[in-house]
């Protein structure tokens, strides 16, 4: 919480000689719209497409020029690049979801230095000057709800396995950590007998899932912890069950997961429930919280953007929660 | 008869004058613009984003003269900046961690020259190999986990500068200059253009051409491993998938910059040409706020304009 | 002879960048004749013939085939407008079978689906080598076999095709002489038929032999034109070279001083027990049909290929490691004979395709004297009267003479004691022929010992001193140059017992 | 007597041998591994990947190479996807997308055979420049919801045989019989083999170039129909993003040559195998995830050693008699 006035000055006192780029923009060009750069992890995917309707729609709202832009791959170093790129343009502020949350951490504090505000969203970098984070939850959070859905759905006990995204990505690690310290706390029956991980490919996650239902014939469940290994993993099993290796409902599935990729392993049973949330709303709020900073206006509670939506203020994190999608709800949604 | 050197001198120059005016153009097209291109601050930006590929393409570019290639360059720096990362965290100071990254640098390429020398298969068949089993290699030491939480003194050093010049940018720059000069002037720069040239022939002038190759591929392992410590001092943390997609910027650069992939010919002054192409290339772009997406068709785009040969021959 | 001419070329002109190769050129073949064509290297005698099939384009002039005028696209238009050539490199898919170089992508070999007719293939190559007195396996790969398989086999594509015109550029360059004999058998034969062939060569013995008119070119004019049987040889040879040419082995024999190099039962996988010696100021000719080792030996010696048994001394040590390095600092050069390949580096300049034997030599703590190097390499240029523009030009825009000079200058910089030539004077013209034999000459008279291997036997039995003829790996035969003479090398190189 | 040799020293053989040895140690450590429906299950994983290999192989034979096979794959499989999502029928779908891989395989050739420019080049471009296109023919969103009905072409069966495998085996058999008995076949291989000599020969080059690409591009275009029913979801920035690599990986261990002229197609086949083996056999064997990379790494290179190590003994063994 140093969302105060003073961020909002163009000269803050560590920026000393150098003048800030940002502080340029701002003092010579009176009155011009304050520049937003929202850097996703990497583009080219329906989830940060919507990321990036949302945070225009922000910026349209808020008053304020946004770009939105990442690299093409999933790549720190270049992601980097592009933060400092657009502080040489004359950003105001950064919006940015890390690929990983220590590799940023000088670069904010550069941005923090030229008096450039600075949130994250959709992955936090907790260890450094970032002041937000938005995220649907944490990743604790998370992963202990998708662990008490697979563990309801399995009976509390039987073997189950992981599918992530990527073995060595930040973020998978930490959803995964929690979601053992999780098993281990609370459910001693669950044995974790394999994490597969899919680099996001969607061949791939399925080949993984089909490897995981040989390995273990007596498998009872598959947590995927990041938005295509669940639904590889429903397609697995239905075409396990067609085939008639497998019983329908023998292997629960449950994970990360997007209503429109899993609208019909929802309805047709192979997945009863997944967790979800509206990127479109980070994209949101990332570029509101933003503007709040940039304004001064306070920041805590339970907030209520001009989209209507709400979102809820927890020391440095903004949450606009998790969605439990399942049969009843999944056509409400449209991402 | 004096004609038709210099048509064939000029052929020489013609790949380094095109890369020149190529950098002029996107130098006067993005400033007119964006008024923040042409600002020190981001020059400096330009200069510290291209160091490290900057790094690798000076022994890829040795490689590719001399007729081999280092496919799993990328794997090669994300091993070492998380051995590197390890070491420092294991206690051992940082300049013993340094020079033990350059020897683990080293060592992977003592193994990649094995198979480029003893058993004569091709670089680029069997680096694609280690290339696999060096990723491997990054998830197995850490058991998958990033490396992180150096010292700030390290991290300072991944923006230090010196008279506002990047340092990683100077290290890159005297190494560039280094290699040029060895390339022109030493018995190294002979064999190595003699080997990519005709392997054969220099066997018979009695060079043992297997053992300089070998020796390539370790400088290779060497200063892949000097770049993957500058690499993690600017980014504080390494994950296993470290430098993944790098191995394309580092052939985008050198095979732009003229240098031919069938060996023995181009100019390491065009690889850094080519290098300054792609980064001025694309930190424009960022300004600009090109999205990515037409930046890398862009950069396709210019690829094949550079290699092109637009003129029919016949004779 | 009396008809209409075949084939008419008139007024041909062709230019490369900055090098003008052929001056309105005239040249008539007549049906059933054979045309020798000779010249100089670099005369214009490949540019002419790849013209006339379509490789390179002609700048001006046109060319008249059966009445009608023609300028072909490719080789293969010619071939089915009924030219064929065999050209003066091998251009031989390694990596098919020699049935397959032979006809592939031939009109009647594959229907009109594109489906290959292996049998017909198969039998007509049969056929055909027979025909050219070889007998090896249709279904072998052309990497598995040797030159001189090679060379059978591009002369069997020329002559499968029923061609009217036959130009073969140097066919007997890669030949043995007893395999000259069966190609022209085969041309005797094809002229029977009515085939033209046009016949370039460097050797004037087989020119006498087979052609019925020669056509002489030098610096790429037609010099003149010529029936065989109303003129000699003497005239052709000063016609081309602009000079008389009378003494082309200048060797005279010398006193043999000590041993210089001595080999011993020398043993592995391609040489069985071979021991020789060679004296200084000696001439050592090698003598041996394609795939009798004596290549092999000559690497083996080189340390270039190991070997299992035997012993190398020379005056300065006994050989223990067997790589190239060693050999030269035992006082051994090798000049191997296939100069683009295992010779010159064509994309280095003179300089440093000239000093790369002795990089340490000609550089200081790693850098290169540039002062030394040019100073040495200008002085060999001008010894060897190597043409090139300066010490800096690529090799690869030196003529093959010159370059096989520059490699030649490269080993003689190494001042060796011992010096292995293998087939020195392999496509090189009349001219330049004679100015290598009198310097190999000057070089034995030094006190230099020349090893030189050679399938010529006229240039073996005119320049050495002693001649080794080899036969399977082994040596068969040792003879002074007084007992020398063609049947007794031929015989010696072709027993096929043991 | 000789032929025998031939068979027993040849590549394929010895990658056989090595599928064999591999599957007999999985076979041992696992229990599921030589299960019938494992088995199957291999021969459904390896078909996507294996239809792009015989096709990229057509390009190796030539001396070419083809990085861009990610990127076409997932241009093509994404539009199959939107295409049959709009009701067309298989068959539209399959030949549209044909026309599109066709189409990218143009442009490599064109690339490679008229701007002369070097394949690795060429197919670096157009890498970069086909994926962009992808994503942006899809906006970037998920291509998924597809009809039923579309199910069958990659997840029937015919036989108790994967339909994907039995196309696999179809495109394998007639890209052997195209590069054994057809004209034009022997003409990639001519070209890879000798390029001066093809030219010098009037084989026309730039020709044989362009079919060998635009094969390889209907061929990759046909696995990304399959592709899509397959894996049901296509994301078209990752799809395919490492498939480049491990076709390449594929076809070195199965003898193929990267300079051309050198190789089979049973040998990719066989390569093809080999590696989905050792992805399979790796999980079901519950090697820790962190090894698998490493595991397989490794075994490429001792393929690749084998083989060396073969042609240095071959080379020994040439003797004059
Ligand atoms: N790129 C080039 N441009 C212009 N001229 C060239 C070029 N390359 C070679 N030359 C010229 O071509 C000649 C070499 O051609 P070639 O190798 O056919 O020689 P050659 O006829 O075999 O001569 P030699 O008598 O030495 O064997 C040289 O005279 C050289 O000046
Ligand atoms: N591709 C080329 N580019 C430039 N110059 C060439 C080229 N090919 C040949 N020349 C020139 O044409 C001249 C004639 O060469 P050509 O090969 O016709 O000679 P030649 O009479 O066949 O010699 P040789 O007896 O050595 O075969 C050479 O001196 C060379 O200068
Ligand atoms: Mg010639
Ligand atoms: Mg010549």
């Amino acid at each position: 919480a140093c969302g105060s006035k003073e961020a909002a000055q163009p000269a803050a006192p560590e920026a000393g000689k150098e003048q800030s780029p940002a502080a340029d923009s701002q003092g010579s060009e009176n009155g011009e719209k304050p520049l937003y750069f929202v850097n996703p992890k990497s583009i080219g995917y329906a989830y940060w497409d919507l990321a990036q309707k949302g945070a225009e729609a922000a910026g349209t709202d808020v008053g304020a020029e946004v770009v939105f832009n990442g690299t093409t791959d999933v790549n720190s170093a270049k992601q980097i690049d592009m933060i400092e790129d657009m502080m040489t343009r004359g950003a105001t502020g950064l919006v940015v979801a890390p690929n990983d949350a220590k590799a940023v951490a000088s670069v904010f504090s550069r941005a923090r230095a030229q008096g450039i505000n600075v949130i994250t969203f959709d992955s936090d970098a907790p260890d450094t000057e970032r002041q937000y984070y938005v995220g649907a939850d944490t990743d604790q959070k998370l992963a202990e709800q998708l662990i008490d859905i697979i563990a309801e759905d399995i009976g509390g006990k039987g073997k189950i396995a992981f599918m992530v995204a990527g073995l060595g990505a930040e973020n998978q690690i930490a959803k995964m950590d929690a979601a053992k310290a999780k098993l281990e706390a609370d459910y001693p029956d669950i044995e974790l007998v394999a994490t597969v991980s899919s680099n996001d490919e969607m061949q791939v996650s399925l080949t993984n899932a089909q490897n995981l239902l040989k390995t273990y014939p007596d498998l009872k469940g598959i947590v995927g912890f990041a938005g295509g290994e669940a639904p590889s993993a429903a397609e697995a099993v239905e075409q396990a069950v067609n085939a008639g290796e497998l019983e329908a409902g023998q292997v629960k599935i449950t994970g990360i997961g997007w209503p429109n990729m899993c609208r019909d392993y929802i309805k047709n049973g192979t997945i009863n429930k997944v967790l979800a949330w509206q990127s479109e709303t980070l994209g949101y709020a990332g570029v509101y919280l933003l503007d709040c900073l940039d304004k001064g206006i306070k920041i805590e509670g339970e907030m209520k953007m001009p989209n209507g939506k709400t979102i809820t203020i927890d020391g440095p994190n903004a949450f606009t929660g998790l969605i439990v999608i399942s049969k009843d709800n999944v056509d409400d949604y449209d991402f | 008869m004096s004609k038709w050197r210099e048509w064939k001198l000029s052929s020489g120059l013609k790949s380094i004058l095109l890369m020149i005016i190529l950098i002029l153009a996107q130098l006067i097209w993005f400033s007119i613009q964006s008024p923040y291109f042409l600002k020190i601050g981001n020059i400096v930006n330009i200069a510290r984003q291209i160091a490290e590929i900057g790094m690798i393409a000076i022994p890829t570019s040795i490689l590719i003269i001399a007729g081999s290639i280092d496919m799993s360059m990328a794997s090669t720096l994300g091993f070492c900046a998380m051995a590197f990362g390890m070491m420092m965290n294991g206690g051992i100071p940082i300049w013993a961690a340094a020079v033990l990254t350059i020897l683990v640098g080293a060592a992977i390429g003592v193994f990649n020259g094995f198979f480029v020398a003893v058993l004569n298969i091709p670089g680029i068949v069997s680096t694609i190999g280690s290339m696999v089993l060096i990723r491997g290699m990054c998830y197995i030491i850490n058991r998958g986990n990033p490396v992180n939480g150096f010292s700030e003194g390290f991290i300072k050093f991944g923006y230090a500068d010196v008279l506002g010049i990047p340092v990683s940018f100077l290290v890159m720059a005297i190494l560039f200059m280094a290699a040029a000069i060895l390339l022109q002037r030493s018995n190294f720069g002979i064999k190595v253009y003699a080997i990519g040239n005709n392997e054969v022939s220099t066997r018979f002038c009695g060079i043992k051409t297997n053992r300089f190759m070998w020796g390539l591929f370790i400088l290779n392992g060497m200063l892949i491993a000097l770049a993957s410590i500058f690499l993690l001092a600017r980014l504080g943390s390494a994950e296993a998938n470290l430098g993944q997609n790098y191995d394309l910027d580092v052939l985008a650069s050198v095979l732009i910059g003229g240098i031919s992939i069938l060996g023995g010919k181009g100019n390491i002054a065009g690889a850094f040409l080519g290098l300054l192409v792609i980064g001025i290339l694309r930190n424009g772009l960022n300004i600009i706020g090109v999205s990515v997406l037409y930046q890398s068709i862009i950069l396709g785009v210019l690829l094949i304009l550079t290699a092109a040969k637009w003129k029919k021959v016949k004779d | 002879m009396n008809e209409k001419p075949i084939l008419q070329i008139r007024q041909v002109e062709k230019r490369f960048p900055g090098n003008y190769v052929l001056r309105k050129i005239d040249l008539d073949v007549y049906p059933g004749e054979v045309l020798g064509l000779i010249g100089e290297n670099g005369a214009g005698k490949s540019t002419l013939m790849k013209i006339i099939t379509g490789v390179y384009s002609l700048d001006d002039g046109n060319i008249t085939f059966e009445g009608r005028k023609v300028s072909f696209q490719n080789t293969k238009e010619a071939l089915a407008s009924g030219i064929a050539i065999i050209h003066q490199e091998f251009n031989l898919f390694q990596n098919l079978s020699v049935a397959e170089n032979i006809f592939l992508d031939r009109d009647g070999y594959h229907d009109k689906w594109g489906r290959v007719d292996w049998k017909k293939t198969r039998q007509e190559a049969r056929r055909i080598l027979k025909e050219l007195g070889a007998e090896f396996d249709v279904d072998t790969q052309v990497s598995e076999i040797g030159v001189r398989e090679q060379q059978l086999i591009e002369i069997a594509k020329a002559i499968s095709s029923n061609a009217k015109v036959i130009i073969m550029d140097e066919p007997s360059a890669a030949l043995p002489q007893n395999e000259v004999g069966h190609l022209f058998e085969v041309i005797r034969l094809l002229k029977e038929r009515g085939c033209s062939i046009i016949y370039v060569s460097h050797r004037m013995k087989e020119i006498e032999e087979i052609c019925d008119r020669v056509a002489v070119l030098r610096n790429g004019v037609n010099v003149g034109t010529m029936k065989l049987a109303e003129t000699n040889m003497h005239e052709i040879i000063s016609l081309m070279c602009g000079r008389e040419i009378t003494d082309y082995y200048p060797h005279a024999q010398l006193d043999p001083g000590e041993v210089a190099l001595q080999v011993e039962g020398l043993t592995n996988q391609y040489v069985k027990n071979v021991s020789f010696r060679v004296h200084k100021k000696e001439i050592l000719g090698i003598y041996g049909l394609a795939g009798s080792g004596s290549v092999q030996l000559a690497e083996c010696i080189f340390g270039l290929n190991r070997f299992k048994e035997g012993k190398i001394v020379t005056v300065k040590g006994t050989a223990a490691k067997h790589t190239p390095e060693e050999a030269m600092s035992l006082g051994i050069a090798y000049v191997p004979p296939d100069r683009r390949r295992e010779g010159i580096i064509k994309e280095l300049s003179v300089e440093m395709n000239f000093i790369l034997p002795q990089l340490r030599r000609y550089s200081k703590s790693g850098f290169l004297m540039q002062r030394k190097i040019k100073s040495s390499t200008e002085e060999y240029m001008k010894q060897l009267n190597i043409l090139a523009v300066n010490s800096r030009m690529l090799l690869d825009n030196l003529s093959g003479g010159n370059q096989q000079k520059v490699v030649l200058a490269r080993w003689l910089d190494v001042q060796p004691d011992v010096l292995i030539l293998n087939e020195p004077t392999r496509g090189v013209d009349i001219g330049a022929k004679v100015e290598i034999y009198a310097l190999i000459d000057k070089l034995a008279q030094q006190g230099l010992s020349i090893v030189m291997i050679s399938s010529e036997i006229p240039e073996v039995i005119g320049m050495c001193d002693r001649v080794i003829v080899m036969n399977k790996g082994r040596i068969s035969g040792t003879f002074e140059s007084r007992e020398l003479s063609q049947e007794v090398l031929l015989n010696t190189a072709s027993v096929t017992k043991g | 007597m000789k032929k025998k040799n031939k068979i027993l020293e040849s590549q394929e053989f010895m990658i056989l041998i090595f599928i064999i040895v591999v599957s007999i140690v999985f076979a041992v450590i696992s229990d599921n591994f030589s299960s019938p429906s494992n088995i199957q299950l291999i021969f459904s994983q390896v078909a996507i990947n294996g239809i792009c290999t015989i096709g990229v192989s057509m390009v190796v034979f030539l001396g070419g190479i083809d990085l861009s096979s990610g990127s076409i794959l997932s241009l093509c499989a994404a539009c199959s996807g939107m295409i049959v999502n709009t009701g067309m029928p298989l068959v539209v779908t399959i030949l549209c997308s044909v026309l599109i891989g066709m189409s990218c395989g143009l442009l490599n050739g064109f690339l490679v055979a008229r701007l002369r420019i070097p394949p690795i080049i060429a197919t670096l471009a157009s890498m970069n420049i086909i994926r962009g296109l992808a994503i942006i023919v899809t906006g970037g969103d998920w291509i998924t919801g597809f009809p039923e009905s579309f199910n069958g072409i990659g997840q029937g069966r015919v036989f108790g045989l994967p339909i994907p495998f039995l196309i696999f085996l179809a495109v394998t058999a007639l890209a052997a019989i195209l590069f054994r008995y057809v004209n034009i076949g022997r003409k990639i291989y001519a070209v890879g083999g000798n390029i001066a000599a093809a030219e010098l020969a009037g084989l026309d080059v730039v020709r044989v170039k362009l079919f060998a690409y635009i094969l390889c591009g209907a061929t990759i275009g046909l696995a990304g129909t399959i592709y899509a029913s397959m894996v049901g979801t296509i994301s078209a920035s990752t799809t395919g993003s490492s498939l480049g690599f491990q076709i390449l990986a594929a076809a070195l261990i199965g003898g193929l040559s990267i300079n051309g002229g050198k190789g089979t197609v049973l040998g990719s086949f066989l390569g093809v195998v080999l590696l989905g083996v050792i992805k399979n056999g790796l999980i079901l064997s519950k090697v820790s995830e962190y090894w698998i990379d490493a595991v397989t790494g490794a075994v490429i290179l001792i393929a690749l050693t084998i083989n060396a190590v073969q042609i240095i003994r071959r080379q020994r063994r040439v003797t004059i008699s």
